[in-house]
């Protein structure tokens, strides 16, 4: 199994990439899927998102790594959009294939919550006439600190 | 070496990338950025609390203390905030 | 809210599903989506599934509105599919949104436990020519026991 | 009161519902399962394990001491196996 990873500026359609996921895949019996979509409210109009060129690929490549090496899956598929995304567009797709429902979800969740703390992406918010970078979130970095190994 | 800035790091010191030449002086990330924050200006502003910034080298997350080499790639930028 | 609840022979798109789900409601910022198939292995050919009509829409209902209670969600979409389905075909989606992730997560793996638990649905296995009652897991009440309050 | 079979229990009594007229003996879930046992053949089968069987009172999951009224909709059926 390896994992697809894209970046790209275009929408992607979540049904098509389950699909093509899950093609030729028999042993597949669980889909966990998390879609990230920009958030409205406290006058936020758009997001702009930029990424490092080449880390940004290989960084996400090392995460879906370390998440085949945990469990055991059988397919991978991670799409993180950059540019500027208004409220309600889809951000990033993580779905994850597995014989059976845990081992999807937990990676799933691992994947989501290290590309928040690790995948070398920044966001702008657009509220009003104002653009702002946004700050990391502490709870962010708490959520992917839960995944060490003791 | 390259050296590449990115988010509010690149927006204060007004480019995305440059070419700084490798001396003996220049052991770690933590020289290059001390370097750099004391060309002033947005450079001190972008390099001034190292605290706030993350670092890169060749496409690795790396620390102040990591070593450079010729021919490096060097990435300053904030905390990371994808997903 | 209200969950969207479906037991239907017919397959469901999963990218129509969660546009669905999320049309409108800008305040949603995570959708957490499992899709459970029919997986293949040990000559299995296809699944066939019953269920108690009326009673599981009740329960899955009830399930719900219990999800409802304990997080911060804006919409659930629940379809399970009854009838013959061969190997690779989609039986199950559960679709969470919420403003934060970890919510919809932690909702979207309620669901399926208590879905797998409680929700009226049998199942028979073709296997060559011969079609068998699939005995309930005890992993399955073990995951879905996780979920009870101290 | 109407009964209702799912599943392999359906199967072993050959139908999927049937009346079954209320009477002052049967006051629980488990007193219907015991009349429907005692007239053996496929009814036999389904109901001599009582362990393997689940039931429901008007579409709710129920024990065997869940009491009964007339109009009451009862169903057997073995534990769900769903998702």
């Amino acid at each position: 199994m390896s994992a697809n990873v894209h970046i790209q500026a275009e929408d992607f359609d979540v049904g098509d990439e389950i699909e093509a996921l899950t093609a030729e895949l028999p042993q597949t019996g669980a889909v966990a899927t998390f879609v990230g979509l920009v958030r409205g409210g406290d006058d936020l109009t758009a997001l702009t998102l930029e990424h490092y060129p080449g880390m940004t690929e290989r960084e996400i490549a090392r995460i879906a790594e370390e998440a085949r090496r945990r469990w055991a899956l059988t397919g991978i598929t991670i799409i993180h959009r950059v540019g500027r995304l208004t409220v309600g567009e889809r951000i990033v797709l993580v779905a994850v294939a597995s014989a059976h429902r845990a081992n999807a979800f937990e990676a799933c969740e691992f994947l989501m919550d290290y590309l928040k703390t690790r995948a070398p992406f920044w966001k702008q918010e657009e509220r009003g006439g104002t653009v702002q970078w946004v700050e990391h979130r502490a709870a962010d970095v708490a959520a992917a600190e839960r995944w060490r190994k003791p | 070496m390259n050296v590449l800035y990115f988010a509010w790091v690149r927006q204060k010191v007004g480019r995305g990338e440059e070419t700084v030449e490798h001396t003996s002086a220049l052991r770690t990330v933590g020289d290059l950025a001390a370097l750099l924050a004391a060309r002033g200006g947005g450079y001190g502003e972008a390099f001034g609390d190292m605290a706030r910034l993350r670092a890169a080298v060749n496409q690795v997350h790396a620390g102040l203390d990591a070593t450079l080499a010729p021919g490096d790639e060097i990435a300053f930028f904030p905390p990371v905030t994808g997903g």
